[in-house]
């Protein structure tokens, strides 16, 4: 919890830097649009070191779309993203994985074809001194990782597309976990995960804020979010609708944000 | 289409107890299946001549131009792409290759054939490589370009010469071809055989020192002598054939011919790729789920183009080893043959939809067409009811694979 | 006024090498009379050379020359053509219908000449048909002119077919594999070849090569150069020779006429043939193709058709035919 | 494949509201732009010739076989599958109903045509239903048992009459073919061109009334007539320009051709199958997804089979055609036009993944590929080169298609 | 609350009619594998009447495999069903949705080229007197239905694929509640949701409840199933562990079942 601020600006978030800490990531009127609709339109949140700030609105309200934008898989049709207050061109999912960030995304993001270890490592193979791929290594280290959320899990070399839903996700998390991310992106990380498994991923995001690492995190599970984050964005429509931190909200002015698009009083 | 109410088998307790034992590719074993009910049937129509050693030879040359392009066709498969230009892009290299040889370079010279031959597959190599850039990067679907390069390609064939057959080519490019000198005779044959053999046996034993790392479960031993001993057999097996037949009219083994050692070459280096390299594994990762792989932060554009280069590659290999064994360049050369490789692909396992073939398979799917197509000439059926059945025993065949696929399930 | 000439052609298949020099010489022959040339191919498909002969037409033809690549289905690109008044040449294989002006060298003959060159050689054992495309009518004519010849040796056991085969696309790469595996069928037991054309000539004398029998009698047409030098070092016996320069030279002078308004019958040489299947009164001109062996190489040099050097490429001096002395 | 990192559009005020009141379809109007742009190009290399009544009169008659079978071939690439066979199902049809018209009935029967016609299309549809099942109920994939097919009826097609070309056929069936008689002259054609411009205006009217009756939005009152102004524009300027070319040496119209006629037939029925029908919707719902449709209780084995026998019947219908216009049953008829009608739908916007195609692309892809190919021939180049420059032509125009397409998105 | 019982013994639901009323579905004995694994092992379960029977368990656990046996996805290797009694040969979904049984599915099986009232009456679609599909009165019945569930959502012309999570999964929901189940099977159908889509999904399973309709429910959220389910069943490694009444256990104890496999004494 180092330097969580809650902006207070309805359309802008004016970023400041308390104690000179940079935010980690700071986007800044991002808009982009598909065909006729407007997406995202002129967002601006950001995102300290070890800090969790959770990404919240109904259902299209432009979450994912947003976020999106950070990890690459879209181009913004305006708007600035900087990183370490420095800004950076993010045209590519590799660009923001140089970077240091990390996604889980909503729909996984895996191929189905190939195992989980394939998964988990894909784009940054282990491979033997004779260079080439170290299928034994890769298993050994997957396992671990998916073990640590999914106890129950041992169908490794099955392609992930014979696997459960949760099991799926649990690949899709241990993936993003496994590189030593500086920015975590979780799209909706635990939706197909049964308690236990759901348990381990929030002890798992309080241990990585320790670390230092920023997290967003988006989720419709208001009592997760209230555990786990710092700040909580809401969106309506492609808008942000504002910016509040945590320990001064209640989960009904959370929700009278995502249902009627009102900023509470408390935060004005 | 796969049905969705299936019923899974019972569980047959030995035999899938021994397959697991034995881990290997079933479906492969049932492709190789189906081409010894092809030989032994065909052995049976035709008194004993299709499983001599001379024809056994005939096919494996026979094999080996469609053999050489189907290991890159399956990757270009496996990528959710396709490859019309195969036939053309061959019959132009050859043609530029003959051409070189017969009227730029002087006759003769040494390395005339070496100098013809380089250029050749380099140039495969830079039209593969444009036509994955008009894929990857332009977003033209793959068949629209590859389709554009059928057309370019036959029409640039026949321009070099206007239409000319150049002939006849170097000698020592001939032996390319596999003609009357141009295999490696037995003593090399066993060689070769004997480096497989040594290949086999670490790679085994390698394999499972990495996977006894991890303390990961193994084969039990006598599995692993098991199949060891049984892929040995096949090796031995294929080079005593090789050998068993001789020069015409003389008693010298003829061994393992040049074209099939180059096909043998191709299939050895393109597994090897698919298998244990970075870019196997994204060739099939973006077969698998395109966005995925991208948003894994592989290079999608570059490995797609790279497969198209390696496609045009051998493309050139092959136009090489069929000028060769003609021992001209003409602007035919090729025509049709992307049906037959793309055939043998899919007959080997390779799914149109993407993400899923093996180099193996496409080889064993291009030794079935091509048994096929030889043991109906021995056959002597008129030739156009020599399509019909081999239409029909093509679709019985995947067939009867595909369904014992389904029910081992 | 006298209106420009314009003489379309249409072509069956350009892929093969002989048609080139048609075209050229067609081509100078138009130059010389100041008619202009348009062209098209129909790259052995029947329907596009009916598109063809359409655009071509189109495009203002007011003669045409058709290598018919099927005589049945180009009847209705005929009817077109006379609908419009236009006069056609049936140029190389037959187009039976009144009126088209017939030029040609018989397809049947050519047949027959590959075999009687190569009965030569070898007037008994066992031969082999390499026939070409099915889908291509010519093939059957070739075919059934080879028979003429054979037929009675056949009857009398001294010759015997032991494979026959036609040859997809008429690609040499598929005759070849067809001539290995007959050779393997007959155990290597074979003394001549009959094959189509140069093209598939090339591919079984690669088969034959390959076991070491390069030597044993096989024929082709077309003049291809491969195939004459394959002769002057006696891996082919004969290349039926149809003096395309010829053939495209008296096309074109007849085509100018006929839009000029000349009849047929009034052409230079026309004589009246009603022969063909259907036994339609045509004018027609034969030239004669001719048979080119080892003996009279010299024929196709002098002609200008190929250079020496091309012929005699790689010939064993010793073993070197009369030309290439 | 789509990059994932795209830029929409900027947002363009006037064109993008325009668009929105017309709710065009702006795919097949870049495609129509792309016809457009190439035949005026023709017309002045041409100095004129290409776009004269006549010449394109011809390129209608031209573009009716590979058109009729391209409205099939959409819906079988739509379901994530191919039909290789119908160059050789075409070929094989077209060759039976010339040996029954020739052989078999008595000639000069008035029943001679149809009989040979219905039989000959029965055949068809049974051939396709035939190579559907072995595809939907035998789970065979569909390139390998159409591959079958291509090679199985090609040699039938030989077969029936051991290569012998079958002519003349019935006088009334050559009409099919657009002959020299083959056309219904000014009146019917201006006949023809009010039906449909009867409707058009009544589609226009119902939908309209239909959506009105919920509560939807409707195009504005002047968007409605102006787009119907431009179709009913559409149809009155093609039969103005199929009446403007006259019979050869008459001042008699021809007006629109029979084979015309019919592509236009199978276009609208094809059309509506896709548009109206629960048939349609559910051969859209397989290629988008194969096991949500079947989870959503859709039989989909029956309707993967019906959509290949509607392919069988198409390709007898242009059978029917081809050897009517030939005027003569050859067995090789057809040969390689599988690959022209995959094209024409490729090059119309239907995705080899399955899930989006539409017929109406389709035929402008076909009318493409047979512009190029006449105008190609009009313009004189050496043959060969015309195939070099069709590809290239071909990859460019696809090119600047798809990526306006994406530029739009 | 018609007729829910409770069954107590773990391996095999003893089924017992009080008061004649038969159970909607009774599952005997089901198992089916794939390849080497036993997806499902030998469970047993049943229904009744306008009661929630919630289906829990780890991910992985074989809860989806087990209802897609009812929904005709797959087919059993051994066991039997039963229907009002009586058995029920069901070799597809559509014998499923002949005997009244609709589901949502994990994965929403949508056809994703297809907008929203495509897919709402996918297989079932309402025409026009003329034997036309009649998009109009489909596109009007599906905004209904889906803007029940899912005020912002507006685009429904759109193909599926371009929606997002939760749209999509509305989507998923509206047509199985539309078209009159007698039997409802949702597989976690709030996953995706919204804080406000997911009261609502909550709603229409309670009023769904008192029209008679039975439901088995798969959520990872115990918040959720206490509130909603009559009875819990929960599995283990494709076994069931056992089924409890609601009222007769504590959340603590269903979590026991879940992790450790273990029945709580109550239900002993
Ligand atoms: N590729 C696309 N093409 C067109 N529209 C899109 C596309 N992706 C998203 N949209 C639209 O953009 C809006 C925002 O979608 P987004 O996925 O960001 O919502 P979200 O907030 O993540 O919702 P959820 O909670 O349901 O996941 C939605 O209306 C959606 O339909
Ligand atoms: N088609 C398939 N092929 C092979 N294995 C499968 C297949 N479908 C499911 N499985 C396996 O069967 C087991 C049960 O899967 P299932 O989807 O039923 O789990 P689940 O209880 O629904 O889990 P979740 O909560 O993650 O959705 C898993 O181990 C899974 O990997
Ligand atoms: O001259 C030959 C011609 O007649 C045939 O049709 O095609 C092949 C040629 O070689
Ligand atoms: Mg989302
Ligand atoms: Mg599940």
């Amino acid at each position: 919890m180092t330097g969580g601020l809650g902006t207070n600006s309805g359309e802008t978030s004016m970023t400041s830097t308390p104690m000179g800490v940079h935010p980690l990531v700071e986007m800044r009127n991002i808009s982009i649009h598909f065909g006729g609709i407007k997406a995202v339109d002129d967002v601006s949140v950001d995102l300290y070191p070890g800090e969790v700030v959770a990404l919240l609105g109904h259902n299209g309200a432009g979450k994912s779309t947003l976020i999106k934008i950070l990890s690459g898989a879209y181009r913004a049709n305006s708007g600035q993203i900087l990183i370490d207050g420095k800004e950076a061109h993010i045209t590519a999912p590799r660009d923001a994985k140089a970077h240091g960030i990390e996604t889980i995304y909503q729909t996984l993001a895996l191929a189905e074809n190939i195992d989980a270890p394939g998964n988990l490592f894909l784009g940054r193979e282990l491979m033997t001194p004779w260079g080439t791929l170290d299928d034994a290594a890769m298993e050994h280290a997957a396992r671990q990782a998916i073990l640590e959320l999914n106890p129950n899990f041992t169908r490794i070399k099955e392609p992930v597309k014979n696997l459960s839903g949760g099991q799926r996700q649990s690949v899709a998390i241990a993936r993003a976990l496994h590189f030593n991310a500086r920015i975590l992106i979780m799209d909706e990380p635990t939706a197909a995960l049964g308690p236990h498994e759901t348990r381990q991923v929030a002890d798992l995001i309080t241990r990585l804020k320790a670390k230092g690492i920023g997290i967003f995190l988006i989720s419709h599970d208001i009592h997760d979010v209230f555990d786990l984050a710092d700040r909580i964005s809401v969106m309506k429509n492609g808008k942000l609708v504002g910016t509040v931190r945590t320990e001064d909200v209640t989960q009904d002015d959370v929700l009278a944000m995502i249902i009627l698009g009102k900023r509470p009083k408390i935060a004005a | 289409m796969m049905s969705l109410a299936q019923s899974p088998a019972t569980h047959k307790g030995t035999a899938r107890d021994l397959k697991s034992a034995l881990e290997v590719d079933l479906r492969l074993l049932a492709m190789i299946g189906a081409v010894a009910v092809i030989w032994v049937g065909f052995d049976l129509l035709t008194d004993g001549i299709f499983l001599t050693a001379r024809n056994l030879w005939n096919l494996t040359v026979q094999t080996s131009v469609v053999g050489i392009m189907t290991t890159g066709m399956v990757l270009v498969i496996v990528t959710r792409h396709i490859d019309l230009s195969v036939g053309s892009v061959l019959g132009f290299v050859g043609m530029i290759m003959a051409v070189l040889q017969v009227q730029y370079f002087p006759i003769g010279a040494g390395w005339n054939w070496v100098g013809s031959l380089v250029l050749g597959l380099a140039l495969g190599a830079v039209i593969g490589a444009f036509q994955g850039w008009w894929v990857a990067h332009r977003g033209v679907p793959s068949f629209i370009v590859t389709l554009g390069g059928l057309l370019i390609f036959r029409g640039l064939a026949w321009t070099v010469t206007e239409g000319q057959t150049v002939a006849p080519l170097d000698e020592t490019f001939q032996l390319m071809g596999g003609g009357l000198l141009g295999s490696i005779g037995a003593f090399w044959s066993w060689m070769v055989g004997a480096a497989g053999v040594a290949l086999v046996l670490f790679r085994t034993f390698a394999a499972r020192r990495r996977r006894q790392r991890y303390g990961f479960p193994v084969r039990p031993v006598w599995a692993e002598i098991l199949v060891a001993a049984i892929v040995i057999a096949g090796i031995v097996g294929f080079v005593a054939v090789m050998n068993a037949y001789d020069r015409p009219r003389t008693d010298i083994a003829q061994g393992i011919p040049i074209p099939v050692l180059i096909l043998i070459g191709a299939v050895i280096v393109m597994s090897s790729i698919t298998k244990v390299t970075k870019f196997g594994r994204y060739v099939f990762a973006i077969g698998g789920n395109p966005e995925a792989a991208q948003l894994a932060g592989i290079n999608t554009k570059l490995v797609i183009m790279s497969v198209f280069a390696l496609m045009g590659l051998l493309a050139g290999i092959a136009g090489a080893v069929q000028t060769a064994r003609l021992n001209a360049g003409a602007n035919s050369t090729g025509e049709l043959l992307e049906l037959s490789v793309i055939a043998a692909a899919v007959i080997g396992g390779t799914s149109l939809a993407g993400g899923t073939g093996t180099i193996s398979g496409a080889i064993v799917g291009a030794v079935f067409m091509q048994s096929l197509q030889s043991g109906m000439i021995l056959l002597g059926l008129p030739t156009p009811m020599q399509n019909v059945v081999i239409g029909l025993v093509l679709i019985l065949a995947v067939w009867i694979d595909t369904s014992y696929q389904r029910r081992r399930l | 006024a006298d209106k420009k000439v314009v003489v379309g052609v249409s072509w069956s298949n350009f892929q093969e090498e002989r048609w080139k020099t048609d075209e050229a010489a067609i081509k100078a022959e138009l130059a010389k009379e100041g008619a202009s040339y348009v062209s098209a191919d129909a790259q052995s498909s029947p329907t596009k050379q009916l598109s063809d002969v359409e655009s071509l037409i189109a495009r203002g033809a007011t003669a045409l020359i058709i290598l018919a690549q099927d005589s049945g289905a180009i009847q209705p690109a005929i009817d077109k053509a006379k609908a419009e008044g236009i006069p056609v040449v049936g140029y190389d294989r037959l187009i039976e219908s009144p009126g088209v002006f017939y030029l040609t060298f018989d397809n049947r003959e050519v047949g027959r000449i590959q075999a009687r060159e190569v009965f030569k050689v070898a007037p008994k054992g066992n031969y082999v048909f390499i026939k070409g495309s099915s889908s291509d009518p010519n093939a059957d004519f070739l075919h059934a002119g080879s028979l003429d010849v054979l037929d009675p040796a056949i009857k009398s056991g001294a010759v015997k077919i032991v494979g026959e085969e036609y040859t997809p696309g008429w690609l040499p790469e598929n005759a070849q594999k067809e001539m290995e595996q007959i050779l393997t069928k007959a155990n290597n037991k074979v003394d001549a070849v009959v094959a189509a054309n140069d093209g598939t000539a090339g591919g079984a004398v690669a088969a034959l090569q390959a076991q070491g029998l390069a030597g044993i009698p096989v024929s082709g047409q077309d003049g291809d150069k491969a195939a004459l030098n394959r002769i002057a070092r006696g891996l082919q016996t004969v290349s039926v020779w149809k003096d395309a320069r010829l053939l495209g030279r008296t096309a074109a002078e007849a085509a100018v006429a006929m839009a000029k308004g000349t009849t047929p019958d009034k052409l230079p040489g026309a004589k009246k043939w009603a022969e063909g299947p259907k036994k339609v009164p045509m004018d027609a001109v034969f030239l004669t193709p001719v048979g080119i062996t080892k003996a009279n190489l010299d024929v196709v040099i002098k002609a200008g058709w190929v250079t020496k050097e091309v012929v005699c490429q790689g010939v064993d001096p010793a073993k070197a035919p009369p030309a290439c002395k």
